[in-house]
């Protein structure tokens, strides 16, 4: 999350209201919205980035209902949600299939869902779908380390894995791309510690990695927020012998990597600027508008935003981004 | 026999009068460091009372615990009604027709009258609770036990000590039972309950059915007893004795080994006047007592005589500031205590020993010596730390006067018997500078010799200046150790008088007559 | 022998001692509520005090909303559906607590019986073998918690903390962790299903309460739970199998799980090892908001509802308000206090309030 | 009266039958751990034994690791290290479980105490200013827990389920969500620093566990403990203040809670709401499995370290050996039920064992 304790930089993350012809005011939209509730950086960054892009536009009203610990908390929050009836509800759910039935529901009543990060399986339950690349961040994660390492001649790598919460579906996805990309370079990952985007769960994994694994040459971090645990456990543990990577793209992560004094070289994106975009998107669908680049009178139906992999190099470019 | 002419219970068909129903034969139970039954012989025939006598901590519950399938003999021969039987579990016993009346109160709280009188053999169908019928046949029982009063949907846990006795007794009759064992039933009885009791046991064996009594009183054993077993230290030491004809004297040298002297010790000469150390003035709690007054100088014994549910307990914990009172005053020295305050009660130096040991006294998993100094260990303490070793010793010293069985003080309570733990409970206040001892029935199964070291202690500490409130049940302990005497009925104190001016009979009428006895000397 | 009962006191006729004696327990010196159950009755009117005060301050914070009847029906029976799973959780929560246990496996139990029952082979014997595999994995894993417990004699806590750990486990595997979505209309329409107006849920939750409040307190299953968790010496003293009757307390409290595995499945239309994290709390501090003690011996079916509705209605009043999460939880300590408070206070005599007063709280 | 006087019998001189009654007991007939505390100490040893099973099968399944004694030396200090946190946590709770409680916003206070202590406004305190913090806001919350439970009379299941809820609220309040880094040299240190090659917070974790074991046996407030959980109308009656001593306690597992926030800061270097997630659950049972009674009234301070030791040495087992989340959980579950098997049966004589047979398990 922010890992400062500066205000939150969401300016960065938005989208100027004052460019181009769709961002002119129009018909007036009211845009439900809701998360779970944030107990992490991430997703208070997904909550703080839909408020400060709504705020940027005069023409929408942003109800947010906070979704509460689980999925069936959130159905009881969305419940009330359709009951203020909004122009569009755009929703980052805690399980997309537990809430699919919503989706329908809220579709079936002629309110538009654009569905945030974790897909519905049915295509009638969303009007717009977008979200990170899981799968596509355990690629690049593996693709960045196979390369470093292969560049130093190693052979037989030990690579560790530091994911989030190991019961969420995106966490599978992240992993198996992981997994998938580092056996078409015949590496394979030594041990797998999970965590739980907490930094005190991050700085435990890490210590029982370590342990595990008395020499390292590379670990994947899917989360920059539990990666402070992490790296405090790097230091802790007197371990320098790796290169480290991580996952989402917070700032002092791109500090860090930009500093190049840890063992973090990289990390890969999975942006909270989403929401910003979801918000901006959905005014758009709200007022019945095309996205003003493309050909198309509508907005597309599905957008998966691709994750990047930072480095030293292009660190200072993305520090912006960064949440 | 009984007021309708119903048969309190079904008497068996089969029953012989005098045939032998039961027998035991070298009968051994160890626990863990103890060797509670040491070789017991018993032999109970149909239609007697067999009364089992013996010391605190003798064996005489385990025996019955060993009978009634609670717990299991190491070896020896157990033979009911003609055959080799070890009951397996309590249900086993029973359905054998062994019911059984505890030590301990074995109710449960939370349960009205009837399920408890009924618990594990309620009437049912299909799995349903007739309650009605459950009902109908606890009143009946309740009704025989001359307690009708005793609404039988009240759950348990509102009810007084001696109506929770009396749901025991209901549920011991509430078997078809061939034998009724009761330990110590009569502990937490007063004098017309245990009349009413001895009523009921001479129905029970009229009908052929056996009953094995355990008390300590002795009295008691000559007034229903057939025959007698005496048992020490896990072992019988003599077996089937007359219960009438057997002298005293006998009967007290093969339970203890030894004779006793005097039961009461000799009051000093003199009035026993020091100054005046407790001043209670109006003291009320609605609906348990009113407009209480009295007076309690140093080295004196004050002895309150009453009836169950008289309110005495309650005036000493409100004394004790264990309950807050709604009007009235408690001084001590002279000055007012703080009300609903033990802190405050103890502080200005008094102790309470109260009435049900297991609930209010004890902690049963601590070794002995925490429980004697449970009320002082902080003034063996240094800086805040406690010194284990003096505690060991002071509570040797007391546990040692008392008469302790086992002596070991660190061996937990709960392994103690029930005697022995209310040795515990009184001990405690006999430690440290208590200068103002309030004792709630504390003989409560206690064992003549022991009895009678109690009272030696009790008189001592008044001789140093300790003033002393006793409450008890049994009037001739109020008499025989009290220099004064309150008598409480229904929560007033209907007579104050010298120990002296007053004979058991007087104070039997004054506790019992009632409202014909209204406008006496207050 | 035969002399001494012949010396023996003549038989007293007692009847005037009696009398007076019978005036000191007399019954009308008691208050009604005193009577059985009557205690429990007393607490549950505080709770319904307590949900009457949830409501008002619904109606003073959105007097918007509630000024539509129509919305004020829907969302009576939102709060009902939204209590339904974990209410039925409860009462065999209830059962097991009031036994002298406690169940902290019961969210992986439903997770557990969610995940099996919609695994792709139990999915293709239809709605009957997803609900009855359910049903059976509920009452398996209770079965084994209650055998943990009383022929391994463990303590319960530890005992249903390693069945919670397992299950979880188990569900992961056989989810291999992903959302296990139910293609069953039938199991998807329960949670979906309305009649007479009312929703499918509630009638299970009210049907299962109703079944839980006769066996507690009119079969004799019922009445033995209570001593086995009040007095379980005297239990046992009393001829009842006391471990037999821990086994089927926690195979009870297992089968509400399997109920509730299918009434989540189908809110759900899916199952994921995941899901009905943390109901042990949920449902263990409804219990002991609606009287049940936590040491046992003592509880009623109706106290756990009412403090499962309460849960539910302040979620429901957060929601309405769109209060933030953390403002929310601020709110919910301070909710969950007062709502106790309110029910200790409010409702006792003077008496009472004193005699407790001076009694110590563990 | 006087007549029961002339019926008892004349003297005669007891001493030689008081001996004899005395032999029957003798102190020298029971096995040493029957003796002061002994019971725990027996108990200790099953989980010692655990231990070793535990490490036996490290050895059996990683002889490569297990082979390098500085590998050894290494992992053991990682499991103190990993234990060291919920053990200071664990030597708090277990006095409230001990004295009859339970509190279940442990984990709370500790996010709650750590998220205060690295702000903005207190880091510039330094080093002094941020740990003065963390205790500070731990006692307090203390504090009040014990006053809702004492003076409030409110069940300390729900009294510390309120705070653990509001508690989480309040820290999220204060950190905005965010996590907050320590930029603190002095705290993160605490987590990096070895005195004479042993960690400093394995010396913390030493001090807190020896520092709790004397308070609970060697001093009047520990004996008050076990008096006030063991039997409350007891200790009332012994002139204990019952109130005041469950104020101090709950106080006494915030102050904990507060240490335990600066040592999971320095290790984290950060804090942030949400951590300590459920360490109250990890606390709890670690004190249970070391034989705590959760019913109050008995417990080790040593039990409970050896049950947090346990708990990190089945984690660090299950990273050496890369075992997959699911099947940590069901090896978990297996590993929990085993270990309080094996200290019943193990060093139980087997008269106790039989005693225990027809115990009833509660
Ligand atoms: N569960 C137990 N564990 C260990 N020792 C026990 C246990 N129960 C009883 N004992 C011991 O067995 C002996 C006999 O106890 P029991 O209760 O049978 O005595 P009792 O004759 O009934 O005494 P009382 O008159 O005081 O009731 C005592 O020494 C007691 O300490
Ligand atoms: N838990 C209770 N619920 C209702 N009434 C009670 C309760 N306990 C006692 N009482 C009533 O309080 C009064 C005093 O009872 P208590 O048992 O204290 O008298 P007592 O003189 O001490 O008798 P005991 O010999 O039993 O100690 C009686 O009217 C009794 O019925
Ligand atoms: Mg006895
Ligand atoms: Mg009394």
């Amino acid at each position: 999350g922010c890992t400062s304790n500066e205000q939150s930089p969401t300016e960065a993350q938005t989208k100027a209201a004052g460019s181009g012809a769709n961002t002119e005011p129009g018909k007036k939209v009211s845009i439900g919205f809701s998360a779970p509730a944030a107990d992490h950086g991430w997703i208070a960054a997904i909550t703080n980035n839909a408020k400060a892009q709504a705020g940027a536009y005069q023409d929408v009203e942003l109800k947010s209902v906070e979704a509460g610990a689980d999925a069936a908390a959130q159905r009881a929050a969305l419940s009330t949600l359709i009951s203020q009836k909004p122009d569009v509800i755009v929703l980052l759910p805690h399980d997309g299939k537990e809430l699919n039935a919503f989706g329908l529901e809220a579709m079936k009543a002629g309110i538009p869902v654009v569905n945030l990060d974790r897909a519905f399986p049915d295509a009638r339950a969303y009007r717009l779908q977008i979200k990170g690349d899981n799968y596509g961040m355990g690629v690049a994660a593996a693709t960045y380390i196979a390369e470093q390492l292969k560049a130093k001649g190693v052979s037989n790598p030990v690579i560790g894995e530091i994911p989030g919460i190991e019961s969420l579906e995106l966490t599978q996805e992240r992993s198996k791309g992981f997994a998938d990309t580092l056996a078409s370079y015949g590496f394979k990952v030594a041990n797998r510690r999970p965590a739980e985007f907490t930094v005190d769960s991050g700085q435990q994994a890490a210590t029982g990695l370590f342990q595990a694994l008395p020499k390292i040459d590379a670990v994947w971090n899917h989360d920059d927020d539990q990666g402070i645990g992490v790296l405090a456990a790097v230091n802790q543990a007197n371990r320098k012998e790796f290169l480290m990577v991580g996952g989402a793209g917070s700032k002092k992560a791109m500090e860090d990597i930009a500093a190049d004094n840890t063992v973090l070289k990289a990390t890969v994106t999975y942006s909270p600027s989403m929401a910003s975009s979801a918000i901006s998107l959905a005014r758009l669908i709200g007022q019945g508008k095309g996205m003003s680049d493309l050909v198309e009178l509508q907005v597309p139906k599905e957008i998966v935003l691709a994750s990047e992999t930072i480095t030293k190099e292009n660190a200072s470019d993305y520090l912006k981004l960064g949440f | 026999m009984s007021d309708t002419g119903e048969p309190l219970v079904e008497a068996p068909a089969d029953a012989v009068a005098g045939e032998v129903v039961l027998r035991l034969t070298d009968v051994v139970k160890t626990f863990p460091g103890v060797r509670a039954l040491d070789g017991v012989q018993l032999e109970v025939r149909a239609g007697e009372v067999h009364c089992l006598l013996g010391q605190n901590g003798a064996g005489k519950s385990t025996l019955i615990k060993v009978l009634a399938g609670a717990h299991r003999p190491d070896s020896g021969e157990v033979v009911w009604r003609g055959e080799a039987a070890a009951f397996a579990n309590p249900q086993a016993a029973m359905r054998a027709g062994i019911a059984t009346i505890y030590q301990e109160l074995d109710l449960v709280d939370d349960l009205s009258v009837a399920e408890n009188a009924f618990l594990g053999h309620e009437p049912r169908r299909l799995g349903f609770v007739r309650r009605g019928h459950m009902a109908r046949r606890t009143r009946q029982i309740l009704a025989r036990l001359g307690h009708a009063e005793i609404p039988t949907g009240r759950l348990v846990r509102h009810l007084p000590a001696a109506g929770k006795q009396v749901v025991s007794m209901a549920r011991a009759l509430s078997h078809e039972a061939r034998l009724i064992i009761m330990d110590e039933p009569s502990a937490v009885l007063a004098h017309d309950e245990v009349a009413n009791l001895f009523r009921i046991i001479r129905e029970l064996t009229a009908q052929g059915i056996a009953v094995i009594y355990i008390s300590h009183r002795l009295e008691e054993i000559r007034e229903i007893g057939d025959r007698v077993t005496v048992l020490k230290d896990g072992r019988t030491t003599a077996a089937s004795l007359p219960a009438r004809e057997t002298p005293t004297r006998d009967l007290v040298a093969r339970m203890t080994g030894r004779t006793i002297e005097y039961v009461f010790p000799q009051r000093p000469p003199g009035d026993g006047g020091g100054a005046e150390l407790l001043r209670v003035d109006g003291l009320t709690r609605h609906g348990e007592f009113a407009d209480v007054s009295l007076r309690v100088r140093a080295g004196e014994i004050v002895g309150i005589a009453g009836l169950v549910g008289s309110g005495r307990s309650e005036l000493l914990e409100t004394i004790f500031g264990a309950r807050r009172a709604y009007a009235g005053t408690v001084r001590v020295d002279g000055r007012a205590l703080r009300p609903g305050s033990v802190g405050a009660a103890v502080r200005a130096g008094m102790g309470m020993a109260p009435e049900e040991r297991k609930s209010q006294a004890l902690l049963l998993g601590e070794p002995i010596y925490r429980n004697v100094t449970l009320a002082t260990f902080s003034r063996y303490a240094r800086l805040g730390f406690t010194d284990a070793g003096r505690e060991r010793a002071e509570a040797d010293r007391i546990t040692e006067s008392l008469e302790l069985r086992p002596r070991d003080v660190r061996r937990p309570v709960r392994t103690l018997s029930g005697g022995n733990q209310q040795k515990v409970v009184v001990g405690r206040w006999l430690l440290g500078d208590t200068r103002l001892l309030l004792l709630d029935e504390p003989t409560r199964g206690v064992d003549v010799g022991a009895r009678a070291e109690l009272y030696q202690v009790i008189r001592d500490l008044a001789a140093r200046g300790v003033g002393v409130l006793l409450v008890s049940s049994e009037v001739p302990e109020v008499l025989g150790l009290a220099d004064r005497v309150l008598v409480m009925r229904e929560g007033r104190v209907v007579r104050e008088a010298p120990a002296g001016e007053l004979d058991e009979n007087t104070v039997l009428d004054l506790v019992m007559a009632g409202s014909l006895m209204e406008g006496a000397p207050a | 022998m035969s002399d001494v009962r012949e010396s023996s006191l003549p038989a007293q006729s007692p009847p005037v001692e009696r009398a007076e004696t019978a005036k000191v327990d007399a019954p009308a010196k008691l208050s009604w509520w005193r009577g059985d159950g009557g205690e429990g009755a007393k607490r549950n009117l505080g709770l319904l005090a307590t949900l009457v005060v949830l409501v008002v301050i619904g109606i003073l914070t959105r007097p918007d909303l509630y000024g539509d009847p129509n919305w004020v029906w829907g969302n009576t029976l939102t709060i009902l559906k939204l209590a339904s799973v974990v209410g039925v959780v409860t009462v065999g929560m209830t059962f097991v607590i009031i036994g002298g246990g406690i169940d902290l496996s019961v969210g992986a139990i439903v997770a557990l019986a969610g995940v099996w029952c919609t695994t792709v082979a139990t999915q293709s014997y239809g709605a009957g073998g997803m609900i009855f595999t359910a049903l059976t994995v509920g009452l398996a894993v209770g079965v084994v918690n209650g055998l943990l417990v009383s022929y391994g004699r463990l303590v319960p806590f530890i005992a249903t903390l390693a069945m919670l750990v397992a299950a979880r486990g188990l569900a992961a595997e056989i989810s291999d962790k992903q959302t296990q979505v139910s293609g069953n209309t039938f199991i998807n329409g329960i949670a979906s299903t309305n009649v007479l107006g009312i929703p499918l849920l509630v009638y299970i939750l009210v049907a299962v309460v109703a079944a839980g409040w006769v066996l507690l307190n009119r079969t004799t299953f019922g009445r033995r739970t209570v001593a086995v968790g009040g007095n379980p010496e005297a239990a046992r003293l009393a001829g009842i199998n006391v471990r037999r009757h821990t086994v089927l307390l926690y195979a009870l409290s297992g089968l509400c799980c399997g109920i509730a595995a299918v009434m989540l499945t189908a809110q759900a239309t899916s199952a994921q090892a995941a899901m009905a994290n943390l109901y042990e709390l949920d449902a263990i501090a409804a219990a002991i908001i609606g009287g049940t003690l936590l040491s046992g011996g003592r509880g009623t079916i109706i106290g756990s509802l009412l403090g499962v509705i309460i849960f539910s209605t302040i979620t429901n009043l957060f929601a309405i308000n769109n209060l933030s999460a953390e403002a929310q939880n601020m709110v919910k300590g301070g909710i969950i206090v007062a709502a106790v408070l309110v029910q200790q206070v409010q409702f006792g005599s003077l008496t009472q309030f004193l005699a407790r007063n001076r009694a110590t709280t563990t």
